[in-house]
């Protein structure tokens, strides 16, 4: 049915299973979409967030998505840049993930806003000493960034790429995508910066605030190398998930090892920078406010410290081990735990970093404020899922998004 | 975001910030016009007619 | 104008006797009044209800006969920020100017109409100051009547907070240059708080003039970022470097210390200091 | 022109970009931004010219001077009078919310009948013919004692006219509500053979010793008092609260006494015995000129000494002893009593025992002590014409004795099927369905009752169990003579003065009662000559009304009265304590007690939306009333804090949450008043939480006859 657009050689599912698979998520994203209507109609009551929860879960979905789509521009980073060549194979997933993520986090914050119509003023009234406004600008330009690593590879459609123009634009694009990925990259490096900036700036939370370099504190350069290292992590999940579903293999093992590898070996290094910061922070920043490291953790029925076990330890540790070991990393069930718990880990530390910020109670006769999300929250949290699934399944049915998967079918 | 807005202020600050955003808006869009211009010309020039030719 | 909070511009600040304060709620209601602030059929939410001055209940924790307690009214604290350069928390994050410091007032501003509600002032704040309109702000039939023109009726979808009665400020602006007098007397801005107050526990002026009655009941150390010099007056979270505006006294012991966080052991060790410091 | 696929894309993205690329979009996307700023409905308020005009708030008995903010003559904000005798320019939060009350959408609009359980609009001539018929046909049927009026309070002209109206028809059957005051008249005149009231130089006493009173929490003149408590840093006064539970009052004092709940009299007897036995009282004044001294001094002595009386009050000797020397060795002790806001009765006894302190110590109308004064009698009311039915009705004796309403619908509830001793109650100014103790039996009481006339402005716990509602102005929309400020010194008679509206088709409760009697003709029509209020007032206050309406209020001196009264023992010589709460120990091991709370009101207006905001939570979630208890109590009886339970007591039961405190005293549990309204369309407070007064039943005071319950044996458990 939809044979001419399927490229060429490539082995896709029948056209009638593929097209209940996208109802089955269209459905989801409908609901999703819904619950943003009521949110833009009536207004952010729709939510359980409160004037103790400003920022909630929105916000954390938002660094999350950040967070695990830095895999497009570490990999884009590492490919353009540093000229790793192998990584070509799987620099189109890595792109087409950062472009959902990045759509998603757009859409997410604006949602999330309750002017959603005066959003543009974070431009035209740009206050530059808020984080916040790095964030929206350089999101704002990496995204274009993204949108244009990711038109040559929707030129490559079959259909698209014989008019004659789009077959010349892709090819002119992959000519000078270097400049590209490089302006990506270092936009990329300052909003994933600025995200961790906006909890590390607030001198009036003693839990998200760091000290730093300059006006940039140390969460600045945490999660921008956290989002590098943990980022491929989510690349490598989505990369598994795939080669499950569609019961092949997509990718070849030496591309997913140099990339696992790199992605251990950045974790290792974070975790200790992370580790570094959080002793630092607990010892020297917090006690000079008047705090002891157990306010943080204790007296709620929640947050205890356990959260910060699960992301140092074992969202962090553990993976890091695995995938810098040669001999666990080509186990491929560790290697899929270590990525998996590599994306878990970097989702954590967006939570505990937005969420945990706010339910501290800082003022002594404050309290802890736990909040539960409401349903629209919910749904329009899934929202990005279901429709990351979706352009993920066309991107997958419709552009060669796996170089090596015709060589790899062949090899069988 | 421009000078006429009137929180501006000519400040350090303003130049980094808007310095680094103005750049790389302009890197972006010379390099996007850059790559529809060759396009075009190269379209006139018939090339890319017949694919396969001069792919990558 | 200076671009810092030592100069001769205005430094308008409160001072608030928590020993008087009798948690009557005058002051809150006082604000709501001025400040057209909207009401919901259910406000025990207290998470999501819009006081801008909100008093706060603090207990000593200690077992019946030996409780008590301090009502602590809590404004805006209109923060001079770190090194009272003007960088208030909420000031600094946020992304569009809609909150901005005033260098001759030292009132932390709200623009309604350029917020567009990202919260980010709100999470920055650690005094909870600031509260967001989750509702489209609806009176009863009628009830509109009492609005007051000097403040605009918030929209839904954006942050407001008390501001000082900075429209007092303006009337009171506006009066002094057409009687061409270049500064406002002391009595000729007040909030509307400090004047509701029944126990008359909230006094407001200028922390920079030695003769106005904040100044004299707190004595503001200008080289340490406004820090109390009193013994008995202390300021909510000092530790933190917020260097708020609003200022607290009181004769007990307990709640000079809820003040602010302090690790075992070292209040003791601050109050030996402090009486050491008294003896010389 | 052909359009093949290419064009068309070509086509599509020129447009896009030609559309973005022009000045619409930056226009389009600026109107938007300006239309969120103006959205049709965020009110936009007028501008105009700005005015101030001063009143009175009657809102309370204390009676502030309050100014009102106009714009273009619109009220926009109440704020307190500078320099009125009463609160210079403070202001409690009420006060502040008035204009919630005038403004309020559910305020009844226009006389109303209930017909087959239905409100029918009528008209004021319709209304009033209605209930002229009701007196004249009592009248006519020699029943005209079966008209019944309850009133708010007795003062001013305004009760005057619902009296004389009660009298002109034939009636004794009026009564006004029960406070603190009137125990402390009925007080004055057994202990001094005064006629008189109460007043307590708060502002200048230096030793305030205090029985339970919520001094900074409603009682007296709330404002005032705030201010006299602000200044007792600089003048080096004392204050002492004697209470089982940390209220604010309790909070600011400088001694917190928490002796248990019923022994307060006691624990003041006490404190006389330490006193005569260390001879630190003003032998003078209360041995010399006073009379049965020697009685009292031995069963004091001999039954309250400080070793004896330890265990009923929990404090120990050495702590009244020095209560004791603090309170006589003062140079301007005070002691005073009335529980909470002190708008209920409370026990003669116990106010007795606590005004023998301020006997002993000898400060009887001296500055920062007790004063007496003599009612300022300056009404002349012309001569009642009272016909053939008024003079025999008159002569009965009236339903509820002693004035007091419980008394009233003590007889209503007791009487027989065929017995009617009210045919028709008119009230005023008062929600006896919500303020008075048992509040389900008055409202069952008042359903028994054929015609029932409702004055009130709002629709009200009372209002709503009418026949007919005659809808009176609210305070701002109308003046009025106002006199004194509760249990202050300052006697300040004012006038207030309408400074809105009216809104809706309402009346001056004046001229309704004027209207009124002019409908029922005949003698009752005769006793009021005058053609409206504000002509009767001007008569009926003579020379003082021109003073007032020039000055706006008379303030008397503020030195005390210069005769002092002796002082008679008697009363307190055959003192056995106060009554107790009703309810049995066993099956009710726990005792429950009104909370007063500043920011809820407790008389007859229910408290404004601004007012219920300020609620804590530990009072009110969502439309749960939570009671306080102390974590024992609530470990003790299996509650946890925030969770359902169920108290019970003799005459009720409630569902209430549970808030756990531990400034209160193990095994008492405290519920918070002035909720639990009917509210009718106002849901800012209409139905929210429980009203306390259904669980706590009335107990009548063996010597004044009124109510003297604060508390009430109760029992809680799990929901």
């Amino acid at each position: 049915m939809d044979s001419a657009l399927i490229p060429e050689g490539a082995r896709r599912c029948p056209f009638p299973v593929f097209a209940a698979g996208i109802a089955v998520a269209s459905a989801v994203l409908l609901w999703g979409v819904y619950a943003m209507g009521l949110v833009w109609i009536k207004g952010l009551n729709q939510t359980n967030m409160n004037d103790y929860y400003g920022f909630a879960l929105w916000i954390w979905a938002d660094l999350a998505v950040i967070a695990i789509g830095g895999g497009a521009f570490f990999t884009g980073l590492l490919r353009y840049v540093f000229g790793i060549d192998e990584l070509k194979h799987i620099i189109n997933l890595a792109v087409v993930i950062g472009v959902i993520c990045y759509s998603s986090a757009l859409l997410i914050l604006a949602i999330d806003i309750g002017q959603p119509l005066r959003g543009w003023f974070i431009f035209w009234h740009a206050n530059v000493h808020s984080m916040l406004t790095e964030v929206a600008f350089c999101l704002s330009l990496y995204f274009s960034v993204l949108i244009i690593e990711f038109i040559p590879l929707v030129l490559e459609n079959r259909q698209l790429d014989k008019v004659p123009f789009f077959h010349n634009l892709g090819h002119n694009m992959h000519g000078i995508m270097a400049v590209f990925a490089a302006t990506g990259a270092f936009l990329s490096c300052f909003h994933q910066g600025s995200l961790g900036g906006v909890a590390g700036v607030l001198y009036g939370r003693p839990f998200a605030f760091r000290e730093g370099l300059l006006i940039w504190p140390w969460t600045f350069f945490l999660f921008t190398w956290s989002a590098a290292a943990y980022g491929p992590c989510f690349t490598l999940t989505v990369c598994k998930i795939f080669e499950g579903v569609t019961r092949k293999k997509l990718v070849k093992d030496n591309v997913v090892d140099l990339l696992a590898k790199i992605s251990g070996w950045m974790i290792a290094t974070y975790i200790i920078a992370k580790i570094i910061d959080t002793i630092y922070w607990a010892g020297v920043t917090v006690s000079d406010m008047g705090f002891s490291f157990m306010h943080f953790y204790s007296d709620n029925a929640f947050y205890g410290v356990w959260i910060l076990f699960t992301e140092i330890v074992i969202c962090g540790i553990v993976p890091a081990i695995l995938l810098t070991v040669k001999r666990f990393r080509e186990d491929k069930k560790l290697l899929i735990l270590a990525i998996v718990l590599g994306t878990i880990g970097v989702c954590i530390n967006r939570w505990v970093m937005v969420l945990q910020v706010v339910a501290v109670p800082v003022m002594s006769f404050d309290t802890w404020a736990l909040y539960i999300p409401s349903w629209q929250e919910v749904a329009t949290t899934i929202l990005p899922i279901a429709y990351g699934i979706i352009v993920l399944s066309l991107a997958y049915r419709y552009l060669p998004m796996f170089p090596q998967e015709q060589e790899l079918y062949d090899a069988k | 975001m421009f000078p006429f807005c009137f929180e501006w202020v000519w400040d350090v600050g303003h130049y980094l910030f808007f310095g680094a955003m103005w750049y790389a808006v302009i890197i972006i869009s010379l390099g996007m016009t850059y790559c529809v211009g060759k396009s075009l010309v190269d379209t006139l020039n018939g090339k890319g007619a017949g694919h396969g030719d001069g792919h990558h | 104008m200076t671009k810092d909070n030592h100069g001769k511009a205005y430094k308008f600040g409160m001072v608030i006797d928590l020993d008087k304060c009798t948690g009557c709620g005058s002051c809150m209601v006082a604000c709501m009044s001025e400040n057209n602030v909207p009401f919901k059929e259910n406000e025990t939410d207290k998470k999501d209800s819009l006081t801008w001055m909100t008093v706060y209940k603090l207990t000593n924790g200690k077992p019946f006969p030996d409780t008590d307690i301090c009502y602590m009214p809590r404004p805006c604290m209109h923060c001079g920020g770190k090194g009272d350069h003007g960088h208030s928390p909420c000031v600094s994050v946020c992304p569009a100017t809609a909150t901005d410091y005033g260098y001759d007032t030292g009132i932390v501003s709200q623009i309604y109409t350029r917020c567009f509600g990202c919260r980010y002032c709100m999470v920055s704040c650690p005094y909870h100051a600031r509260y967001f309109n989750w509702w489209d702000p609806k009176w009863p039939p009628g009830m509109e009547e009492y609005l007051s023109p000097d403040v605009s009726p918030r929209m839904r979808g954006v942050v407001e907070k008390c501001t000082f009665c900075y429209h007092r400020y303006q009337e009171a602006r506006d009066r002094a240059y057409y009687e061409k007098r270049d500064t406002i007397a002391e009595d000729e801005y007040q909030t509307a708080c400090t004047q509701a107050c029944p126990a008359g526990a909230i006094t407001f002026g200028d922390l920079n003039n030695p003769d106005h009655e904040v100044y004299k009941l707190v004595k503001p150390d200008p080289h340490n970022c406004g820090r109390p010099r009193d013994p008995k007056a202390f300021r909510v979270l000092e530790r933190l470097q917020t260097n708020p505006k609003v200022y607290y006294i009181s004769e007990r012991e307990w709640v000079r210390k809820a003040g602010d966080n302090y690790r075992k052991g070292e209040w003791d060790k601050k109050n030996m200091l402090t009486k050491a410091d008294g003896q010389h | 022109m052909k359009i093949d696929r290419r064009s068309f894309l070509g086509l599509g993205l020129g447009a896009a970009a030609g559309v973005a690329a022009s000045p619409m979009t930056w226009k389009l996307t600026d109107d938007i931004s300006i239309w969120t700023q103006n959205w049709p409905w965020t009110p936009v308020p007028r501008d105009g010219e700005v005015t101030f005009d001063n009143t009175v708030c009657t809102l309370c008995p204390g009676n502030c001077g309050i100014s009102v903010r106009k714009i273009a003559g619109r009220a926009v904000k109440i704020e307190g009078r500078g320099g009125y005798p009463v609160n210079d320019g403070g202001v409690c939060l009420h006060g502040i919310s008035a204009l919630q009350y005038l403004y309020d959408p559910s305020r009844i609009k226009s006389p109303m009948v209930k017909k087959r359980d239905a409100w029918k609009t009528v008209s004021w001539d319709e209304g009033l013919a209605l209930a002229a018929e009701k007196i004249k046909s009592l009248r006519d049927l020699g029943r005209a004692n079966t008209i019944a009026c309850v009133a708010g309070s007795g003062e001013g002209t305004i009760a005057g006219l619902y009296r004389r109206l009660l009298m002109a028809a034939g009636s004794q059957n009026f009564y006004t509500m029960d406070s603190m005051d009137k125990t402390w008249k009925m007080l004055i005149a057994e202990m001094h053979g005064f006629d008189g009231t109460a007043g307590f130089d708060i502002e200048s006493s230096d030793y305030l010793l205090s029985f339970g009173t919520g001094f900074i929490e409603g009682w007296g003149s709330p404002v005032g008092n705030f201010m006299a408590n602000s200044s007792r840093k600089d003048r080096n006064a004392k204050l002492v609260q004697v209470e089982y539970r940390l209220s604010s009052t309790a909070a600011a004092a400088d001694q917190w006494i928490p002796a248990k709940p019923g022994s307060e009299a006691d624990l003041a007897l006490s404190i006389c015995s330490v006193m005569i036995t260390e001879n630190l009282y003003d032998k003078d004044y209360a041995e010399k000129s006073g009379k049965n001294f020697d009685d009292f001094a031995k069963l004091v002595t001999e039954k309250y000494a400080p070793e004896l009386i330890t265990r009923t009050t929990g404090i120990d000797v050495p702590k009244i002893k020095s209560l004791a020397a603090g309170f006589a060795r003062a140079k301007a002790p005070l002691a005073i009593a009335g529980r909470g806001r002190g708008d209920a009765a409370g026990s003669m006894m116990e106010f007795a025992a606590v005004h023998a302190l301020n006997c002993l110590a000898g400060n009887i109308n001296k500055k920062g002590g007790f004063w007496m004064t003599k009612d300022a009698d300056t009404m002349i009311w012309p001569s009642l014409v009272m016909d053939d039915a008024a003079a025999k009705g008159y002569a009965k004796a009236a339903a509820g004795p002693g004035g007091s309403p419980d008394r009233l619908f003590d007889a209503l509830t007791s009487a027989g099927e065929d017995e009617t001793p009210v045919e028709m109650l008119m009230v005023y100014n008062a929600n006896p369905c919500h303020t008075l103790h048992d509040a389900g039996t008055v409202r069952s009481a008042i359903e028994k009752i054929p015609f029932v006339v409702s004055f009130s402005p709002y629709m009200d716990d009372t209002a709503r169990l009418a026949d007919l509602v005659l809808p009176t102005h609210m305070f701002l929309e109308m003046g009025e003579d106002i006199h004194g400020c509760a249990s202050s010194v300052k006697k300040v008679t004012a006038l207030s003065k309408p400074v809105a509206g009216p809104l809706f088709d309402t009346r001056h409760p004046g001229d309704a009662v004027i209207m009124l009697a002019k409908a029922v003709d005949g003698s009752v029509r005769a006793s009021f000559p005058w053609e409206s209020y504000e002509v009767a007032i001007s008569e009926v206050m003579g020379d003082t009304w021109d003073i007032l309406a020039k000055d706006g209020y008379i303030k008397c001196a503020s030195q005390p009265p210069a005769f002092r009264p002796g002082v008679d023992f008697k009363l307190l010589v055959g003192y056995d304590g106060p009554p107790a709460p009703l309810g049995d120990k066993k099956k009710f091991p726990l005792i429950l007690v009104e909370m007063d709370h500043m920011r809820l009101t407790s008389g007859a207006v229910a408290s404004s939306p601004f007012a219920v905001k300020t609620v804590p939570d530990t009072i009110l979630k969502d439309n749960d009333i939570l009671v306080e208890m102390n974590p024992e109590t609530a470990r003790q009886t299996g509650v946890s804090p925030g969770r359902m339970a169920v108290v019970e007591t003799p005459v009720g039961s409630a569902r209430v949450k549970v808030n756990i405190f531990d400034g209160i005293m193990p095994g008492v549990i405290a519920m918070p008043g002035g909720l639990g309204h009917f509210g009718g369309d106002n849901r800012y407070i209409g139905g929210k939480g429980v009203n306390v007064n259904e669980l706590i039943g009335p107990v009548i005071d063996p010597v004044s006859g009124l109510d003297a319950a604060w508390g009430i044996r109760a029992r809680i458990s799990r929901a």
